[in-house]
């Protein structure tokens, strides 16, 4: 179908001044968008994507401008277009949606204002109709009770209904293309699927262009017509998304789409054609699961509770007068669950967001005290000694955990090198620096980091090395049990895919057990043995990962299963 | 007048300071500080300008004594009063003695008066704050309080009663500028530390075994000091601001030592009368000094920041 | 609303008597002896101890604190010795001269310090941002008595442009009726317009000193908060929706950096309030600050304490208001409060 | 409905109503006086416990007293001072001393209170008792001239009243002449009194008085203003209608208003503004030698090093007496130095000058080199700090190092009353001009506050008291020269000058009177 293009991006090149000279985030790249036409660009962090679209709406941060290129839109060139001429088009026939919607709306006015300024800017209503329009807008995008969320703001709102609000201001001018700049990463699975049939449903609607830019390949095969595939900054491929899924033609495509975990490939598959990163060596030797000190599963919680008492609602002056209001129950963030971690096992934890499971590996890892409940580690109730003392005992060293935002979890000021030898310098055997630099050395070896990395700050380290660096920390010590609290959320899927194998054959050389806990149940398939699908504190099902993710009893299951978008296979 | 407290307390909602899109690169190994140093001071002139005058600050007050051309306590009444020349560069003062001596020599007096004052409150308030912010509970409450209660009280008011009530020599002045400050930097570090408190790299820290004061030492302070830094350079400044203040209503450093402060409130009733060089030098040495200290505190920050470093 | 504001007085309550305590001991440490000083010169032994009787300074410091207490609740601040008057009649005819001359010296401050903030904010890293850090350091640099002799010398002495520095009001001038104790209110109260010029000449150049001062912490603090706000997702939506800059930076950006900007603003009232002990004397102003410096000069415990007291309260009172701004600019705090 | 154009009339009409208002004080303005000082008066009774300084001038143009010092013509011109020996009468018509001497019987002049009662001899007593019993400085300064005990005073009748003498003494008569025995309205404070015999709260906050000013408004801490009592009975009507007296506390303010011609008189500039503004000739000023009145350097004699009298010499033979002046003081004040034979005369110069090598040799003759500190009152700071920081370097010269200690207002007091000091700087001057009142109140034996070297000397105490009550001139001279022989040779306090009490007052400004109390005197005063 060569329908008139309507937006025109040919040869532009995008360049970001820094401390080491220009710097070319996106290179000579050629894109085009017909009238009605849903284009996905997709690629990887750094990839160049996001700037592509802040250059068309040209909101590029000061450090950057468009070196070389046109970006014609409908006949007009925006690189030429002066700032009062852009202003008019923003808004009116271009608007963008952004990742992290609460984070979009101004918090302190209230989001029916926030659509009339976008109205009265751009003369689509006056004074008096700015209201009426607003909440015709708020209407359009299926809000329950328009008028009265008309008055919210946006810390009233849960993230998909913020979601909601910003597509309405976005569509409020009717306009002609639509940017959706990552709408739905951070949402739940469900509200993710709703926001991007309700974008898709409105866009078809009017007959507007969307360009959708993602890093899940799977949202883009099923929501756009056409795919753009970037790597550092280039285009590599250019597709329908049914060819581009059924032949992909570019190696960087192809390895793509192995890496993105779906039904029907094992972890092993991921990659398959991706350049050997784990050490040929790493991968033969296999040890037996640890010697146990007894028989029976590694570690055993019974009816495990968390309480978090609700804000004191009365003031204490109203305390005082004894008028306050009736003690509401402590809010149960996990309701007396039970479960076991047989040893050499990788036991998966599901759920959606708030149902309690990173509370569940808290408690386990011993960071923080359950309300009630057992936990017994190898024999012993660990659940009973305090989390503040808990880092002098013995146990501690056998329990590790990697976190899910690699950055958050390494010391700024501490060199790699550094984060890794901590628990070694606190509770290892290991005596004298040059025995600790070895150790040190052999960790980052073990888990794939390049040597010389290991004296850079994290800063300096990508977001894969970085996740690399917190994996070698957590088995410095040898732990029996390691908690994997979503250690690849945050991480690009080729990286991801890496990542995930690593894990993997640690566990096997080592011989640890996993609670591998996470929201993405297509990464669970491919890492555990068992599954346990969490909901508002309390287990819905429980079963081995083909039985729970092959045919799911319990509705809710089932219901996570079918919000995942897979590609047109 | 004392440091009005140049607050500078963090945003308190944390609206993620982070610019827009700007692009994460993979960054070639640390280079060296003084490399660091050195690309800081291009990049932001008026931070080269501050390192500048802090050089030449810190130099007065080391070699100042030795090599100022007259005995900054002799007097020499014939030669009372003379406006600036060749034989005074900055003039001469009521007792005749060298106004430029005087101005060189009271730099070590006033300079360690600033140091000092920030240590002590970098000591009190700060790991006080620190504690409150981290371990929360009763500590949080009490440090709260003490905090309200010296804020309750007209600072300068505050200053003049310590240094009245214990006498006015420099280490009393340095304990009231501590005291008068312990607030802020009470309210600073607990800010901070209570967001570090559970930070991703806190709760490793707890897995590797470290004990709860030495996640405090360790992880949390060494990160919290940029911030820090830029609160200390700005109290350097109102130190000697209010050693200045107290000296005018009497109750400043003792006589005859010089000291900026004292110079100045000496001096202000001769601009009347026309004398004006006897308060002008000594305030310009203030001012530049103070001036440079204020500006040090961004300086600083780039320099402590790893972030900064790449 | 009315919760929050509940539960900061009871938060606030330990700290005032934390003051109340402190002040007492405070003035009690000082080493003068007030009977002595108020004996006067010739004064025998005999006479001294009559005058320390006469104060109660003789009895046993709980007696002394209990008496103390016991008058405060009756809200009698005692009799300065220095003037002679109630403490609260002290007080009362002086604070409004404090005040007045805080709070021109604050708007003037804000009015000068905010856009200065904003435009270093907006133009980050151009020369605009050096000159706006520069300007305002430049003017915390100075010791304010320094500052306001200087401008004394220029603008009265030399040049004559402002009036004498006599005090809030010239000498000849017929002081309003008092309805808020503030001159410039109450002559437009009374419709009296040449009074109200002739105190407005007055008040410029002792509030010219205090802004100058307080131009610093201002500044600094609105840049630093305009940076964050001007970097946060929000601003870049108003952007990327066509708003004008005027609106992006003024109605988006510029509110929601007022937050923390207007906790500095009341910090910084609450020490000006105080600290321009240092103005008043040099501009002869009738203000609470020099009449308390005056009082500490001579061991006069009566002023100290009351004095100290007062802006204990103002204190609190302006952190509430404070509060109460903040839960109209930002909703957050006012539902969760 | 007030449309904008009848709010702005209205607006306009208001400043004329308001300016004609000026317009009658703008009349005044020539008959008005606007005096700065650095700090008024904290309350209206000069005899209540705790007055400041400030309150004599409220006293002494307030409130008429039996007697008063005869204008005496300044020697250098500009204006008038007083004699010690020579009075007026104020209240007395006139007075005789009995053929015994014992006594003293005054004729009341038929003068009014403002109240417009008439002042009568019961007024007189009730007054008098009032010093001599209220306690503090009041009743220490009326037992300095023999007036000791309310028997003394008698009513004889409306229109006389008689003081008897307990002892022959000389300053009883120049006593009844100081600002405290002022004569109140009885009947008006006894009314007002609310059961305190001496109404001190009442007089504390109103005058009751029959003097030339009442007064009009007074806000302790910002000015005073007095307004003319037109029937006033005692003198000459005073030209002036009405005086401003406004607290300016910055010295370089008042200065400044000086010299732009916006203050008429302006009192306690530091030295060096007054030289300036006598240079400049712009205003005038005019300084009258305080009488009695010495800057000196007490070393202590009871505890310390200077017990040795060969040091306390060694300090006097070498204080830079002229640097002292020249730098401190500048040229305002008369040296004490280089003095030839004792005369009948205080203050007056010792047989001390600048001489290090006489100094360092008695230094060394009494045990070489020590360290020590000196005391001076913040107070006064602006002419003690050099000249202490003078004496430090002088005395390092010969081997004695001097810590210097500033100390604010209300602990000098406490300091002082220790008598531990070592080395103290302080100005005295007492308001009866005789050299045995000088030394009474510092270097006799009765120890007082200002005795602050803490001098013991039977043989001082006896000549001192023999000069008091010397039944005449020839004994008297003889004890005088006596008791400054021992003193100049025992030296417990170094003299250093006599410091000048200077005001500044604009050209048009005539009449000035210097008064012993040493605050403004508005009755004289001329404008225009």
């Amino acid at each position: 179908m060569t329908a008139v293009p309507l937006l025109e991006i040919r040869n532009l090149t995008v360049e970001f001044a820094t401390r080491r000279g220009a710097v070319q985030a996106v290179k000579s790249i050629d894109v085009s968008v017909a009238k009605g036409e849903t284009v996905a660009i997709v690629g990887e962090s750094g990839s160049g994507k996001s700037v592509t679209s802040y250059a068309v709406v040209r909101i590029l941060d000061r450090a950057g401008r468009v070196a070389e290129g046109t970006i014609s839109f409908s006949g007009v060139d925006l690189v030429a277009a002066d700032e009062a001429q852009m202003r008019d088009l923003r808004g009116r026939e271009i608007s963008m949606i952004f990742q992290n919607p609460r984070a979009a709306l101004n918090p302190i006015r209230k989001v029916g204002k926030q659509i009339e300024d976008v109205l009265l800017q751009h003369v689509q209503a006056t004074r008096a109709t700015a209201k009426e329009k607003a909440v015709e807008a708020l209407t359009k995008v299926k809000i329950a009770r328009p008028e009265e969320r008309y008055d919210a703001y946006p810390f009233e709102l849960s993230g998909g209904m913020c979601q909601r609000v910003v597509i309405a201001l976005a569509l409020a001018c009717q306009p002609q293309l639509l940017i959706a700049d990552e709408p739905t990463t951070g949402l739940d699975v469900t509200t993710q699927k709703a926001v991007m049939d309700l974008i898709v449903e409105l866009t078809r609607e009017r007959g507007m262009s969307t360009i959708l830019i993602t890093h899940d390949l799977g949202l883009a095969a099923a929501y756009c017509d056409k795919v753009v595939v970037m790597e550092k900054g280039k285009v590599v491929e250019t597709a329908l998304a049914s060819e581009i899924f059924r032949n992909p033609q570019h190696p960087y495509t192809r390895r793509l789409m192995q890496a993105t975990p779906r039904l029907g490939t094992s972890l092993a598959d991921l990659l398959l054609d991706a350049p050997q990163t784990v050490p040929a060596e790493a991968r033969t030797a296999v040890t037996e699961p640890k010697p146990a000190a007894e028989a029976g599963p590694l570690m055993q919680v019974e009816n495990l509770v968390k309480e978090y008492p609700r804000a004191a609602t009365g003031a204490l002056l109203a305390k005082l007068m004894g008028k306050a209001e009736p003690e509401k129950p402590a809010f149960r963030a996990v309701d007396g669950i039970s479960f076991s971690i047989a040893r050499g096992e990788t036991l998966g934890l599901v759920g959606e967001s708030g149902c309690g499971k990173s509370t569940t590996s808290m408690m386990v890892t011993r960071l923080i005290d359950p309300s009630g409940g057992k936990i017994i580690f190898d024999g012993t109730d660990i659940g009973a000694i305090p989390a503040k003392q808990f880092a002098a005992s013995p146990h501690r060293r056998r329990i590790q955990m990697v976190f899910q935002d690699p950055t958050d979890s390494l010391n700024p000021r501490f060199t790699a090198e550094r984060a890794i030898a901590d628990p070694i310098m606190r509770m290892g055997a290991v005596k004298g620096r040059d025995a600790l630099r070895a150790r040190c050395e052999d960790l980052a070896r073990l888990v794939g980091l390049p040597v010389e990395l290991i004296d850079r700050f994290p800063h300096q380290l990508s977001g894969g090395q970085k996740a690399r660096v917190g994996i070698a920390r957590a088995i410095a010590l040898d732990p029996d049990l390691v908690i994997l609290d979503e250690p690849t959320a945050a991480l690009d899927v080729s990286v991801q895919a890496v990542v995930l194998n690593l894990l993997e054959e640690l566990k096997g050389r080592l011989g640890m057990s996993y609670l591998f806990v996470s929201h993405d149940l297509n990464v669970v398939r491919l890492l555990c043995d068992r599954v346990i699908v969490m909901k508002t504190g309390s287990i819905v099902e429980e079963g081995t990962a083909e039985e729970v993710l092959g045919d799911p009893k319990a509705e809710y299951t089932r219901e996570l299963l079918t919000a995942i978008p897979h590609p047109l296979l | 007048m004392n440091d009005m407290a140049k607050v500078e307390p963090a945003p308190a909602q944390a609206i993620p300071a982070e610019p827009a899109p700007t692009l994460r690169f993979e960054a070639p190994p640390s280079t060296s500080l003084w490399a660091h140093a050195r690309h800081i001071v291009a990049e932001n002139p008026v931070t080269g300008l501050a390192f500048g005058l802090f050089a030449l600050i810190l130099l007065a007050a080391i070699f100042g004594p030795s090599i100022v051309p007259y005995d900054p306590l002799a007097s020499n009444t014939n030669a009372a009063l003379q406006a600036p020349s060749r034989a005074h560069w900055f003039g001469t003062d009521q007792l005749g003695r060298d106004i430029f001596s005087r101005v060189v020599a009271a730099t070590r007096l006033d300079f360690s008066i600033a140091i000092f004052s920030v240590a002590l409150v970098f000591l009190m308030g700060g790991l006080a704050g620190v504690m409150a912010g981290f371990y929360g509970g009763w500590i949080d409450k009490v440090v709260g309080r003490v905090a309200d209660t010296i804020m309750a009280f007209p600072l300068f008011v505050l200053a003049m009663g310590i240094v009245a009530a214990l006498g006015n020599s420099v280490g009393n002045i340095v304990l009231a500028t501590a005291i008068i400050n312990f607030p802020l930097y009470a309210r600073v570090a607990r800010a901070e530390a209570n967001v570090r408190r559970d930070a991703g790299f806190v709760q490793a820290a707890r897995l590797s075994g470290n004990s709860d004061w030495r996640l405090l030492l360790t992880q949390i302070v060494p990160n919290i000091m940029p911030i820090m830094a830029v609160q200390m350079s700005l109290t350097m400044g109102y130190a000697i601001l209010n050693a200045a203040g107290l000296s005018f209503i009497g109750l400043g450093v003792r006589p005859p030592t010089p000291e900026w402060g004292i110079m100045v409130a000496e001096g202000a009733s001769f601009i009347v009368s026309g004398e004006w060089w006897i308060a002008f030098f000594p305030g310009l040495a203030l001012m530049i000094a103070v001036f440079c200290f204020n500006l040090l505190g961004d300086g600083v920050r780039d320099l402590v920041d790893p972030q900064r470093r790449n | 609303m009315l919760r929050m504001i509940g539960q900061r007085l009871m938060t606030t309550i330990p700290s005032v008597i934390g003051v109340i305590i402190v002040t007492f001991l405070l003035t009690r440490v000082l080493p003068g002896d007030t009977a002595a000083y108020f004996a006067g010169p010739a004064a025998s032994p005999q006479a001294i101890i009559e005058i320390r009787s006469k104060l109660g300074l003789d009895q046993p410091l709980p007696v002394q604190f209990v008496s103390y207490v016991t008058a405060l609740v009756k809200g009698d601040l005692g009799t300065s010795l220095t003037t002679g008057q109630p403490v609260t009649a002290d007080l009362a005819a002086r604070l409004p001269a404090s005040a007045e001359l805080t709070l021109a010296g604050l708007l003037l401050a804000m009015a000068v310090a905010l856009p200065l903030g904003i435009l270093a904010a907006v133009k980050q890293g151009s020369w605009i941002d050096h000159l706006c850090r520069v300007v305002a350091t430049a003017g915390v640099s100075l010791p304010v008595f320094f500052t306001g002799l200087l401008l004394v010398y220029v603008f009265y002495f030399l040049l004559g442009w402002s009036p004498a520095p006599l005090g809030r009001l010239d000498v000849f001038a017929s002081e309003p009726p008092r309805v808020t104790g503030l001159l410039l209110i109450d002559t437009l109260l009374a419709r009296d317009f040449e009074t109200f010029r002739g105190a407005f000449a007055q008040l410029i150049l002792p509030a010219v000193t205090l802004a100058i001062f307080s131009l610093a912490p201002i500044t600094r603090m609105t840049r630093a908060s305009m940076l964050a706000v001007l970097g946060a997702d929000f601003v870049r939506t108003a952007r990327a929706s066509g708003l004008t800059n005027r609106k992006v930076i003024g109605t988006y950006a510029f509110r929601n950096a007022m937050l923390p900007v207007v906790t500095t603003l009341g910090m910084v009232f609450s020490f000006l309030l105080g600290a321009n002990v240092l103005v008043e004397k040099v501009f002869a102003w009738p203000g609470v600050g020099s009449y308390a410096v005056e009082a500490l000069i001579a061991s006069d415990y009566a002023p100290i304490q009351g004095f100290v007291l007062t802006m204990a309260i103002l204190y609190v009172a302006l952190n509430l208001m404070i509060d109460v701004l903040y839960g109209v600019i930002d909703p957050r705090v006012r539902l969760e409060g | 409905m007030i449309t904008r154009r009848t709010a702005i009339a209205a607006g306009l009409a208001a400043p004329f109503v308001a300016r004609s208002q000026a317009q009658a004080q703008a009349v005044g303005r020539a008959e008005t006086l606007l005096l700065v000082q650095e700090y008024g008066p904290n309350s209206l009774d000069m005899q209540g416990i705790g007055s400041s300084q400030p309150v004599n001038g409220v006293a002494l143009n307030c409130y008429d007293r039996l007697l008063r010092f005869k204008p005496v013509p300044i020697p250098g011109g500009g204006g008038n001072t007083i004699s010690m020996g020579e009075l007026e009468g104020e209240l007395a018509e006139s007075w005789q001393v009995a053929s015994d001497g014992m006594s003293c019987t005054f004729k009341l002049r038929d003068a009014t209170f403002h109240s417009g009662r008439k002042v009568t001899a019961t007024d007189v007593k009730w007054s008098l008792d009032r010093a001599c019993t209220i306690g503090g400085f009041a009743t220490t300064q009326m037992n300095a001239g023999s007036l000791e005990k309310p028997e003394q005073f008698v009513v004889v009748d409306e229109k006389t009243f008689r003081v008897d003498f307990i002892r022959k003494d000389k300053m009883t008569l120049p006593n009844l002449a100081v600002t405290i025995p002022f004569v109140f309205d009885s009947e008006l404070a006894i009314k007002n009194g609310g059961g305190d015999p001496h109404a001190k709260e009442w007089l504390k906050n109103n005058i009751a008085g029959s003097g030339a000013y009442k007064v009009e408004s007074w806000k302790p801490g910002v000015e005073t203003i007095y307004v003319r009592n037109d029937d006033w009975k005692c003198g000459k009507l005073p030209q002036l209608r009405r005086i401003i007296a406004r607290d300016i506390a910055s010295p370089s303010t008042r200065r400044a208003l000086m010299e732009r011609g916006d203050a008429d008189v302006s009192y306690g500039l530091p030295p060096k503004d007054f030289k300036d503004l006598l240079d400049a000739g712009k205003v005038n000023v005019v300084g009258v030698p305080i009488p009695n009145g010495v800057w000196g350097c007490y070393l202590n004699t009871q505890v310390g090093p200077f017990k040795d009298v060969r040091l306390r010499q060694a300090v006097a033979w070498v204080m830079p007496y002229e640097k002292i002046l020249q730098a401190s003081l500048f040229g305002r004040g008369v040296s004490m130095a280089g003095g030839t034979d004792p005369k009948v005369a205080w203050p007056q110069p010792f047989p001390y000058t600048s001489d290090v090598a006489k100094a360092k040799a008695l230094v060394d003759a009494a045990g070489g080199p020590f360290s020590t500190t000196l005391y001076f009152d913040a107070g006064n700071a602006t002419v003690a700090e050099p000249m202490a920081v003078l004496i430090k370097e002088a005395l390092a010269a010969i081997g004695i190092t001097v810590e210097i200690n500033k100390v604010p207002g209300a602990n000098f007091r406490t300091e002082i009353a220790k008598k531990t000091n070592p080395m103290v700087l302080n100005r005295f001057a007492g308001w009866l001009d005789y050299p045995d009142y000088y030394l009474f109140w510092t270097m006799h034996g009765n120890n007082s506050i200002f005795n602050i070297a803490a001098y013991q000397n039977p043989a001082l105490d006896k000549l001192v008291d023999a000069a008091r009550f010397a039944p005449d001139k020839a004994s008297y001279d003889a004890n005088v020269i006596d008791f400054v022989k021992l003193v100049e040779n025992e030296v417990p306090m170094v003299p250093i000058n006599q410091p000048t009490h200077d005001v500044a007052l604009q050209k048009a400004i005539g009449g000035y009177q210097f008064q012993p109390c040493r605050e403004p005197d508005f009755r004289y005063l001329t404008k225009g």
